[in-house]
C-alpha cells in the first residue's frame, strides 16, 4: 500500500516539478535575452488552459492512444528509477529490472508519441520523427556506452547498486571516476532534452513544432505532461548515475535543478544542427569521449 | 549600340515608329502582324535574349489594346521595348511561351486581368491570381471597380469624426493628460 | 477524406470553474498569425526584448491546431480569405480573433479596390480591432490586454457567435468567394 | 533369341524402312514403333533375367555370339545387367522422339534406327574391333541425322563431327594395329596382356580417343560446337543413346587400358571438371550448357575410372551416366534453344526436375550416386574431392541460371501437368529404387543432439512455424497455385531434421527442405531472379555443408576445416555478412505466406546446425567464437542500417530478418549459458515475430497488390488487425518492454558483459537502436500517414492470414510477460550440455545474473497498469474528440491537393543517408559481382581453347596426345 502511495506521490511530484523547471527555463531563457520572460508558474496555466479547452480532434486510434503511450512511458522510467537512495519506499518499481531495462523502456514513450504523429498525416510530423529517430539512434550510441562503462566499472547493472557505490564523497560520483564516460553520456543529455544545437526535431522555422504538429487541446496538455514527466524521469536517471543520486529530499531537488539549467544554458546560445551534422557530431565526439572509459574498463 | 538595334530594325520594318530613345534604351512600336517577327528578329539575330516582362495597356478611347515586350539583353546591356496595338474587341495575340517558357505566366496574368487571349500558352486559363473571378476582368478600363466594390463587399462605415486629432482624443486616454489638456486648449 | 460535419451548438457554461478556466485562457494566448501585409512586420517585435509578449504569457504557435488566437493582419483579399476562414475553423475551441490595421478592419486605402474587403465582422467574428496604418507594438499589446479582459469578463464569445450563425457567416462567404470548394465545416 | 532380339530389331527396323518406298510414311512409322516396341520388351526381359533391377551386381552378363567364327570376323556381344538398364533408356528415348522426328524430318527414321543399334553394340561389344565397327557406324550416322536436320549450323557441327570422326578413326586404328601386334588378340580383355613400349602407345591412344568420344575437359570443344549447331531433337536423341553408350563403353574399356597407375584418369577428370566447370559459367545458349553438363559428367567418369574399382565403380558409373543421359533427354526434349521458350506453372517444375538431377540435388537418382563417390573421395583423395566438389557447385550454378532464364516471364506452356507430375513420380520412385545399392542409410535412431529437450524445441519451432504458413495459401494471387504443396514438403523435412542421426540424414532433409523452398519461390509472379539467387546460394550452404559432413565421415562430431565449411554453410544459410543478397532477393519475390516461412522457419534450420556442431564438438562451443559473434555483430549492424534506408516492405523485412539472425549469431558464438539462453530465446522469438510480420505483408500484397512504401500508407484505416498485430511484433522486436524483444537483449547483454566482450556489446547496441529507425519505417511506410487513393479499395486481410498472426502475437505476449515459462525449461536443458558459464537464477518471476535483475511480469504489470489508468483517465475526464478525416490537417490554411502529396515516404531517412556518406559505399553485391567477373574471367580465359574451329579441335586431340605421351614416358 505504501508502495502505491508512493507510486502516486512520485508522479504527481515529478509532474510539479517538471512542468515548474520548464517554467524556470523559460524566464532563465528570456532573462539571456534580455526579456522579463514569463512566470515561473506559465506552464501550469498553459496546461490549464490546453485541459480546458472545448473541443478538439483526432486523427485515429494511434493518434488517440500516443498521449497514453508517452505519459505511460515516461512514467515507467520514472518509476524504474530509485528517488532517495536509502528511503526505500521512494524505491517505486525499481526491483523490477536493471539499467538496460531503463534505456529500453525509455523507447516506449518515443514510440508511442512517432506512431501518433504517423498517424496524424501530417507530412511535417512525420519528417520530424524521421529526424528524431535518426538522432535518437545516434546519441543512445554514446549513451550506452557510458552507462556499459559505468556499469562494468563497478560490476552491477542495478541502479542502486550504482548509486549506492557512489556515496563515499564527492569524488566517488560517477563523473569522477568516469570522467570521459560522463562526458560523453551528459553530450548525449543534450539531444535528449532536445536542447540546441540538437533540437532538430521541433524546429519551428522548417516544420512547425514537429510531432505534435496535429496535436491540439487535451491531447497536447496530456504530451506535456508526458513531456514534463520524461525530462523529470531523465534528470533522475542521470542524477543517479551520475551525480552520486541524492541521500535526501533538498539534494534530489537541488542536483536535478542545476542538471536541468545545462541544457537550458547551452541551449539558448546555440543555433541549431543540421541534421546530418547533429547525427555525426554525435556519433564521433561523445562517443569517443566515452569509449575511452569503456577502454579503461576493459583494460 | 543601340543605333546598331534601331538600323537593322528599321530596315526590316520600314513602318516602324519610334517612341523613346536613349543610350541603352528603345521603344518602338510596329505593326501588330510584324511584331512577333521583329521579337524573334530581336531574339535571333540582335542578342536580346531574355523577356523581361509583357505589359498591357487598355486605350479604350481608342479601343485598342497597345501590348509591350520588354526584351533585356544582357551583354551589352540594353533594353528594348516593342509596342504593337491590337483591336479591343475579341483580342487574340500569339503566344511566346515555347520560345520563352517564362511568357506563360505573363500571359496568364494579362488574360485574367484584360481578357486577352494568347492561343498557343499551353497553361491559358488556369487561375493566376483570382480565383473563380466571373466579372469582366478587372484591369480593363470599363470595369468600375468603385461600383463593383460596394456591391460585393458592402460600403463601409464611414466615421464619425473626420478630425483625427479629435477622434483620437475621445478615446485615448493620453489627451487627458496635462500635457494632452495644453494642446487642446492651444487648438 | 476531409470531414464534412457541421459542428454542434456550444453550450453556455458559468460558475466558478468556468471564471478560473477564463483566467487561464486569459494568461495563456496561444497566437497563430494570419500576415499578408504590413501587419506581419508589426507582429515580430513583439517577440523581442523591448515588447516581450511573453511577459503575459503570450506565445506564437506555427500551427492552428494550437492556437488560441488568430491575428489577421493586412488587407483581406477574397483569395486569402478562404485560407483565414479555413485556419480559423482548425483553431480549436475557445478561439479569438484579433484584426489589427485599418485595411482589415474596413478596407482601410483599399475601400474600392476589385479584390479587398471591407467590412469583416460579416465573413468572421472579430473580438478585437486594433487599428491604425500600421499599428505599433504598443497598440498590439494594448489589444491583446484588452482581449485577455474581455475573456477575464467571459465576453470573449466570438467563436460562439460564429457557431451558432454559421448559416449567416457561410452565406456571406459564399457570396464573394465564388469558387467556394472548402468543405462545409473546416475540422 | 531374345538376346538377339534386343539388339538387331532396330536394325531389322533401319533395313525395312529403307527399303518401303518413301511414299508410305504410316507404314515405316508403324513398322518402326513395331520393331522398337519389341527390342523394348525383349531388352525388359534381359533385364529381368539378369537381375539388373536387383541393382546389386551389375557386371552379371550373357554372351550373344553371332556369325560363324570368332571376332572380330563376327559379333561377339556381352550384355551385362547394368547395360540393359542403359539400353531400356536408349531404346524409350528413341520411341519418345520418334513423334518429333516424324513430324520434322520423316526419313530420317531408318538413321536413327540405325543410331540405337550402334548404340547397342558398342554398349555391349567385348571385342576391340567390333567396337571399332561400331563406332564408325555412330559417327556416320550422327553425321548424317545432323546433315538431315533443319537448323542453320547444321554442316558446321556435322564437318567439325566428321573431323574428329576422322582423326578419332586414324587413333583408334593405330591402336588396334599395335595391340594386334603385341598380342594376336582384339578382344578387350587383351588389352591386359600387353606390356612394354607398345602398353604405352596403345594406351595414349586409347585414352586420347576415349576422352575425344566422351568429350571430357580438354577435348570438349567439338562436343560443344556439336550440342550447339545440331537442333534439339538430335541433340537430345544423341545423348540419350550415343552419347551414354560411348561413355559406358569407355567406363568398361578405362579400368582395362595397361596404363600403369589409373589415378591419372582422376586427375585429368578432375582439372577438367573445374575447368569445364569455370567455362560453363560463361554458356549462355542451352546447346552449350548442355555440352558443359555432359564434359562435366565425362570428367566425373574419369575420376570414378581413377579412384574406384569394382562393383561400387559399375554401380556408380551405371547411374551416374544412365540419370544424367535421361535429365539431358528431357532438358533436350523440353527446351527448344532457339526459340528460348518462356515456362511457367507446371512446365517451370517439369523443367526443374532434369535440372535438379543433373545438379545431384536429393533425393533424386544421381545425389546417392554423387553422396557415395564423394564420400569415397573425401575419405582417400581430399584434393579430388575438393576439385570435384568445386566443379559441382559451378555446374549447378550455371544449371540454375540456365533454369532461371527459361523461367522469366509468364509463358504460355503451362498445361503441363501430367508431365510434371508424371516426372516427378517417375524421379522419386528411382529414388526409392535407388536406395537399394546401399551407399548409405538414412537413421532416425538417435540424433545428431543427445539432448531431448533443444531437440524438442526445435522440431515445435518448425513444425508450428509451418503450420501456421499453410492457412494463408487459400489466399492466392495469380500464379501462385500450388506453392503450398512445395511449402508443406519443406515444412516437413525441417520438421523432421532435428531427429536426423547422421550426416547424410541431415544433408538429405536439409536439401530437400532448401529446394522445395526453391520450387515454391519458383511460383511467385516474377520471381526468377529470387528464385536464381536462392538456388544458388542453396546450392553453395548444400555443398558447403555436404563437404564437411563428408569429410568428417558422416558424424557430427567435427573439428577443423569441417567444422569451419558447416559453419560457413549455416553463414549462408542465414544471409550472414554479404551472403544477405539472396534473403533481399528472394522474399520479395516469394509467393504469399512463402517469405514468412523462409525467414521465420527455414533459416532456424541454420541456428539448429550451428547448435548442432557445438553440442558435438569437444568443447560445448563453436570452432572461432569470437569471429562468429563478431559476424554476427557486424551483420546486425548493417543489416539494420540496410533496413532502414529499404524502400520496400519485403525488402526491408528481409534485411531485418539477417540483421535479427545476427544477435542469435552472437548468442551462439558466446559459448556459455547465458549466451545460449539469449541465442535460443531469440530463435523461437525471432520465429514469433517474423512470421507476424511476413504474414501481415502477405495480407497487405494481398490486398493492395504492392510492397513498396512509395505506393502504401495509411492502410491503419482499412487493416487494423494486421496493424495491431504489426504494432505488437514491432515493438516486440524493437527490443521494448514489457513484450518478448527484451528478454533476448537483456540475456544477450549479460551474456557478453560476463564474458567481458565488450564492443561486440556496443556494436549490438547500437544496431539495436537502428533497429528503431525501421520499426518506425515499417508502421509509418504501410499503416500511418495519408491513405493513398490507390488503396482506397484495400479491405481487412483475410481470416486465414489473421488467425495466425493474432496466435503469434498472443505468443509475443505470453513471452513477454511471462518469459519464465521458458526459461525454467531452457535453462536446465542448457546447462546439461556442458557450457561453461553460470546460469541465470529464476526465482518465481524474477531473473538474476550475477549483475542485473529483470523482473518481466512486474514490468508488464506496471505498464499495463499505468496504460490502462490513462486509458480509463480518458474516459473519465469526458474526453471526446472529433474524429476528423485525413486531409483536415493543419496546411498554412490549404486544403490538401491529394493525399499522396501530402505522404512522406520517399527518401525517409534521406538526413540518416547523407550522415552516413563518410562511409565508402560497399556494396556486398558489388563483392559479389567481382567474385562474377573473376569467375568470368577465369571462365574466359578457358573458354579461348574453344574456338569453334575444327582445326584447333583436332591440334587439341594431338597436343593432348603429345603430353600423355610425354608424361607417361616419364613416369615409366
Amino acid at each position: 500500500m505504501g508502495n502505491i502511495v508512493s507510486i502516486v506521490l512520485t508522479i504527481l511530484g515529478a509532474l510539479s516539478w517538471g512542468l515548474l523547471l520548464g517554467g524556470i527555463s523559460r524566464t532563465v531563457t528570456a532573462r539571456i535575452h534580455g526579456r522579463m520572460g514569463p512566470r515561473v508558474t506559465q506552464n501550469f496555466i498553459d496546461m490549464w488552459k490546453l485541459f480546458k479547452k472545448t473541443s478538439s480532434i483526432h486523427h485515429g486510434g494511434m493518434f488517440w492512444m500516443a498521449p497514453m503511450f508517452r505519459i505511460t512511458g515516461a512514467i515507467c522510467v520514472l518509476l524504474m528509477v530509485p528517488l532517495v537512495i536509502g528511503n526505500s519506499i521512494t524505491y517505486n518499481m525499481s526491483f523490477a529490472g536493471d539499467i538496460f531495462l531503463v534505456i529500453y523502456i525509455m523507447f516506449f514513450g518515443c514510440l508511442g508519441m512517432a506512431l501518433g504523429a504517423g498517424n496524424s498525416g501530417h507530412p511535417y510530423a512525420v519528417i520530424a520523427v524521421s529526424r528524431g529517430l535518426a538522432q535518437m539512434s545516434s546519441y543512445e550510441l554514446s549513451f550506452s556506452i557510458a552507462v556499459v562503462a559505468i556499469a562494468v566499472g563497478l560490476k552491477t547493472f542495478r541502479i542502486e547498486g550504482i548509486v549506492e557505490a557512489q556515496q563515499a564523497g564527492i569524488l566517488s560520483w560517477n563523473i569522477f571516476r568516469f570522467p570521459f564516460a560522463s562526458a560523453g553520456a551528459l553530450i548525449a543529455f543534450l539531444p535528449m532534452q532536445m536542447a540546441y544545437p540538437f533540437g532538430i526535431v521541433l524546429a519551428p522555422q522548417e516544420i512547425p513544432i514537429g510531432p505534435p504538429t496535429e496535436y491540439s487541446s487535451r491531447f497536447l496538455s496530456f504530451m506535456f505532461s508526458g513531456r514534463a514527466l520524461f525530462g523529470t524521469a531523465k534528470l533522475i536517471l542521470f542524477v543517479s548515475l551520475l551525480f552520486g543520486g541524492a541521500s535526501n529530499w533538498i539534494s534530489l531537488l537541488v542536483k536535478t535543478f542545476l542538471l536541468y539549467m545545462y541544457p537550458v544554458v547551452v541551449s539558448s546560445v546555440f543555433p541549431r544542427f543540421r541534421t546530418e551534422q547533429s547525427i555525426r557530431f554525435l556519433w564521433f565526439v561523445p562517443t569517443s569521449l566515452a569509449l575511452v572509459d569503456l577502454i579503461r574498463v576493459m583494460l | 549600340m543601340i543605333d546598331k538595334t534601331k538600323k537593322e530594325l528599321e530596315i526590316r520594318f520600314p513602318l516602324l515608329k519610334l517612341v523613346r530613345e536613349m543610350h541603352n534604351y528603345l521603344h518602338v512600336e510596329v505593326e501588330k502582324a510584324s511584331a512577333m517577327d521583329a521579337i524573334l528578329m530581336a531574339k535571333t539575330s540582335l542578342g536580346f535574349k531574355t523577356l523581361q516582362l509583357i505589359s498591357s495597356v487598355d486605350r479604350m478611347e481608342e479601343n485598342l489594346f497597345q501590348m509591350t515586350w520588354i526584351l533585356e539583353n544582357y551583354n551589352n546591356e540594353t533594353t528594348l521595348l516593342i509596342s504593337a496595338r491590337y483591336p479591343r474587341e475579341n483580342c487574340i495575340v500569339p503566344s511566346l511561351s515555347d520560345i520563352w517558357p517564362a511568357a506563360s505566366a505573363f500571359e496568364r496574368e494579362i488574360f485574367e486581368m484584360f481578357g486577352i487571349s494568347f492561343p498557343g500558352n499551353p497553361r491559358e486559363g488556369e487561375d493566376f491570381l483570382l480565383e473563380g473571378w466571373k466579372d469582366i476582368p478587372p484591369m480593363r478600363r470599363d470595369f468600375l471597380t468603385e461600383e463593383y466594390s460596394m456591391k460585393l463587399y458592402g460600403e463601409r462605415q464611414p466615421r464619425e469624426h473626420l478630425d483625427p486629432r479629435q477622434y483620437i482624443g475621445d478615446m485615448v486616454g493620453e489627451w487627458n493628460t496635462p500635457m494632452g489638456q495644453k494642446r487642446k486648449e492651444e487648438k | 477524406m476531409y470531414c464534412n460535419q457541421r459542428p454542434e451548438k456550444p453550450g453556455v457554461k458559468k460558475g466558478m470553474l468556468e471564471k478560473i478556466n477564463n483566467m487561464a485562457r486569459a494568461n495563456s494566448l496561444w497566437v497563430t498569425a494570419y500576415g499578408t501585409g504590413c501587419g506581419a512586420i508589426e507582429l515580430r517585435p513583439l517577440g523581442t526584448s523591448r515588447f516581450d509578449m511573453e511577459r503575459f504569457g503570450i506565445a506564437m504557435r506555427p500551427t492552428p491546431r494550437q492556437a488560441d488566437v488568430l491575428i489577421i493582419s493586412g488587407y483581406l483579399a477574397t483569395k486569402t480569405l478562404k485560407r483565414v476562414i479555413r485556419v480559423y475553423e482548425q483553431i480549436q475551441d475557445p478561439k479569438y480573433i484579433i484584426a489589427l490595421g485599418s485595411c482589415t478592419i474596413n478596407g482601410g486605402m483599399y475601400f474600392d479596390s476589385y479584390n479587398t474587403l471591407n467590412v469583416l465582422d460579416k465573413y468572421l467574428p472579430v473580438d478585437v480591432y486594433v487599428m491604425g496604418c500600421m499599428p505599433r507594438p504598443e497598440a498590439v499589446i494594448d489589444g491583446f490586454s484588452l482581449l485577455m479582459q474581455k475573456i477575464k469578463d467571459g465576453r470573449a464569445q466570438g467563436w460562439k457567435h460564429y457557431k451558432e450563425n454559421l448559416d449567416y457567416y457561410r452565406e456571406n462567404q459564399k457570396k464573394i468567394i465564388t469558387d467556394w470548394d472548402l468543405p462545409d465545416y473546416n475540422w | 533369341m531374345v538376346k538377339a532380339l534386343a539388339i538387331f530389331l532396330p536394325l531389322l527396323g533401319a533395313f525395312i524402312n529403307a527399303w518401303l518406298p518413301g511414299k508410305s510414311p504410316k507404314a515405316s512409322r508403324v513398322v518402326s514403333y513395331l520393331m522398337l516396341t519389341a527390342g523394348l520388351i525383349a531388352v525388359i526381359m534381359l533385364s529381368i533375367q539378369l537381375g539388373a533391377w536387383n541393382l546389386r551386381d551389375l557386371s552379371d552378363s550373357v554372351i550373344l555370339s553371332t556369325g560363324v567364327g570368332s571376332p572380330p570376323l563376327s559379333i561377339n556381344l556381352e550384355i551385362t545387367a547394368g547395360g540393359t538398364l542403359a539400353a531400356i533408356v536408349m531404346y524409350a528415348a528413341t520411341i519418345f522422339s520418334l513423334h518429333r522426328f516424324a513430324l520434322t524430318t520423316p526419313k530420317s527414321q531408318p538413321l536413327i534406327l540405325a543410331l540405337l543399334t550402334a548404340s547397342l553394340g558398342l554398349l555391349f561389344a567385348t571385342d576391340i574391333f567390333n567396337s571399332f565397327v561400331f563406332l564408325e557406324i555412330g559417327s556416320i550416322v550422327t553425321i548424317g541425322l545432323t546433315a538431315a536436320c533443319k537448323c542453320g549450323s547444321r554442316w558446321e557441327a556435322a564437318i567439325k563431327a566428321a573431323l574428329v570422326s576422322g582423326l578419332v578413326t586414324i587413333l583408334y586404328l593405330l591402336a588396334v594395329a599395335v595391340l594386334y601386334r603385341s598380342t594376336g588378340m582384339l578382344t578387350l580383355a587383351a588389352l591386359g596382356n600387353v606390356s612394354g613400349a607398345s602398353a604405352v602407345i596403345v594406351a595414349i591412344l586409347l585414352l586420347t580417343v576415349i576422352v575425344t568420344e566422351i568429350k571430357a575437359f580438354p577435348l570438349t570443344g567439338w562436343g560443344l560446337d556439336f550440342y550447339q549447331g545440331t537442333s534439339s531433337i538430335v541433340a537430345g536423341l544423341y545423348s540419350a543413346t550415343w552419347s551414354l553408350a560411348v561413355l559406358l563403353w569407355a567406363a568398361k574399356v578405362l579400368p582395362l587400358l595397361p596404363i600403369g597407375n589409373p589415378i591419372i584418369y582422376a586427375w585429368i577428370g578432375a582439372a577438367g571438371l573445374v575447368f569445364s566447370q569455370l567455362a560453363g559459367l560463361r554458356a549462355s545458349s542451352s546447346g552449350r550448357i548442355m555440352g558443359y553438363s555432359t564434359s562435366a559428367y565425362a570428367s566425373l567418369l574419369l575420376v570414378a575410372a581413377g579412384t574406384t574399382t569394382g562393383a561400387f565403380y559399375t554401380q556408380t558409373v551405371i547411374v551416374l551416366m544412365i540419370f544424367s543421359s535421361i535429365a539431358k533427354f528431357s532438358l533436350f526434349m523440353l527446351g527448344n534453344p532457339e526459340k528460348k521458350d518462356q515456362w511457367s506453372g507446371f512446365g517451370t517444375l517439369l523443367f526443374l526436375v532434369p535440372i535438379l538431377l543433373l545438379a545431384g540435388i536429393p533425393p533424386l537418382p544421381i545425389f546417392w550416386a554423387k553422396f557415395a563417390f564423394l564420400a569415397h573421395l573425401a575419405s582417400g583423395f581430399p584434393v579430388i574431392f575438393y576439385a570435384v566438389l568445386a566443379g559441382l557447385l559451378l555446374e549447378a550454378v550455371y544449371l540454375f541460371r540456365f533454369w532461371s532464364a527459361r523461367s522469366e516471364k509468364t509463358g504460355e506452356k503451362s498445361a503441363k501437368r501430367p508431365s510434371a507430375v508424371a516426372a516427378v513420380l517417375l524421379m522419386l520412385l528411382a529414388s526409392v529404387w535407388i536406395t537399394r545399392m546401399s551407399w548409405g542409410a538414412l537413421d532416425f535412431s538417435g540424433s545428431i543432439i543427445e539432448s531431448a529437450g533443444l531437440r524438442n524445441i526445435f522440431h515445435g519451432l518448425f513444425a508450428i512455424g509451418t503450420l501456421l504458413c499453410l492457412p494463408g495459401v487459400f489466399n492466392r494471387i495469380g500464379r501462385e497455385k500450388s506453392y503450398w504443396f512445395w511449402l508443406l514438403i519443406s515444412g516437413a523435412a525441417l520438421t523432421i531434421l532435428p531427429a536426423a542421426g547422421n550426416g547424410l540424414t541431415f544433408y538429405l532433409l536439409w536439401e530437400i527442405s532448401a529446394f522445395a523452398a526453391v520450387i515454391g519461390v519458383s511460383k511467385g509472379t516474377a520471381a526468377s531472379k529470387g528464385t536464381f539467387w536462392y538456388a544458388v546460394f542453396a546450392s553453395l550452404s548444400g555443398y558447403l555443408l555436404l563437404g564437411g559432413i563428408l569429410l568428417s565421415k558422416g558424424s557430427f562430431a567435427m573439428a577443423g576445416v569441417p567444422a569451419v565449411l558447416i559453419t560457413i554453410a549455416a553463414l549462408v544459410k542465414m544471409g550472414q555478412f554479404g551472403t544477405h543478397l539472396w534473403n533481399v532477393r528472394t522474399y520479395p519475390a516469394a509467393p504469399g505466406t512463402l517469405p514468412a516461412f523462409l525467414s521465420g522457419t527455414s533459416s532456424k534450420a541454420a541456428v539448429l546446425l550451428l547448435v548442432a556442431v557445438a553440442v558435438n564438438s569437444s568443447s560445448a562451443s563453436l570452432p572461432w567464437g569470437r569471429v562468429i559473434a563478431w559476424i554476427g555483430a557486424l551483420t546486425a549492424l548493417g543489416g539494420a542500417i540496410l533496413a532502414a534506408l529499404a524502400p520496400d516492405y519485403k525488402k526491408m523485412l528481409a534485411h531485418a530478418s539477417v540483421s535479427q539472425l545476427g544477435y542469435i549469431l552472437m548468442g551462439l558464438g558466446l559459448a556459455s549459458i547465458l549466451g545460449w539462453t539469449a541465442a535460443i530465446y531469440h530463435t523461437i522469438h525471432h520465429l514469433i515475430f517474423k512470421m507476424a510480420l511476413f504474414l501481415g505483408a502477405a495480407g497487405v500484397l494481398y490486398r493492395t497488390g504492392t510492397t513498396e512504401f512509395n505506393n502504401l500508407g495509411g492502410l491503419v484505416k482499412k487493416m487494423p488487425w494486421t496493424f495491431a498485430f504489426t504494432l505488437i511484433s514491432v515493438i516486440s522486436f524493437a527490443s521494448i518492454p514489457p513484450l518478448a524483444g527484451f528478454g533476448s537483449k537483456w540475456l544477450l547483454y549479460n551474456g557478453l558483459i560476463e564474458q567481458g566482450w565488450l564492443p561486440v556489446l556496443i556494436v549490438g547496441m547500437f544496431a539495436s537502436v537502428v533497429a528503431f529507425l525501421y520499426s518506425f519505417r515499417l508502421l509509418h511506410g504501410v499503416f500511418l500517414g495519408q491513405l493513398s487513393p490507390k488503396n482506397a479499395h484495400a479491405k481487412e486481410a483475410p481470416l486465414p492470414l489473421l488467425i495466425p498472426q493474432a496466435l503469434l502475437a498472443m505468443a509475443i505476449m505470453v513471452l513477454g510477460f511471462k518469459p519464465t515459462i521458458l526459461l525454467n525449461f531452457l535453462v536446465p536443458v542448457l546447462e546439461k550440455i556442458g557450457l561453461s558459464g553460470l546460469a541465470p537464477v529464476i526465482q518465481g518471476d524474477m531473473v538474476l545474473t550475477t549483475m542485473g535483475t529483470w523482473n518481466a511480469w512486474m514490468v508488464g504489470l506496471m505498464v499495463m497498469g499505468l496504460f490502462g489508468f490513462a486509458f480509463v483517465f480518458y474516459w473519465i475526464s469526458g474526453h471526446k474528440p472529433k474524429y476528423v478525416g485525413q486531409l483536415d490537417i493543419g496546411f498554412a490554411g490549404e486544403m490538401p491537393p491529394s493525399a499522396d502529396e501530402v505522404h512522406y515516404s520517399n527518401n525517409f531517412f534521406r538526413p540518416y543517408q547523407r550522415a552516413l556518406s563518410f562511409l565508402p559505399k560497399i556494396h556486398a553485391q558489388k563483392i559479389f559481382s567481382g567474385v562474377n567477373k573473376t569467375f568470368n574471367m577465369l571462365g574466359d580465359g578457358v573458354r579461348a581453347l574453344f574456338t569453334g574451329d575444327g582445326r584447333t579441335y583436332l591440334a587439341h586431340s594431338l597436343i593432348f596426345l603429345l603430353l600423355l605421351f610425354v608424361f607417361l614416358n616419364g613416369g615409366m
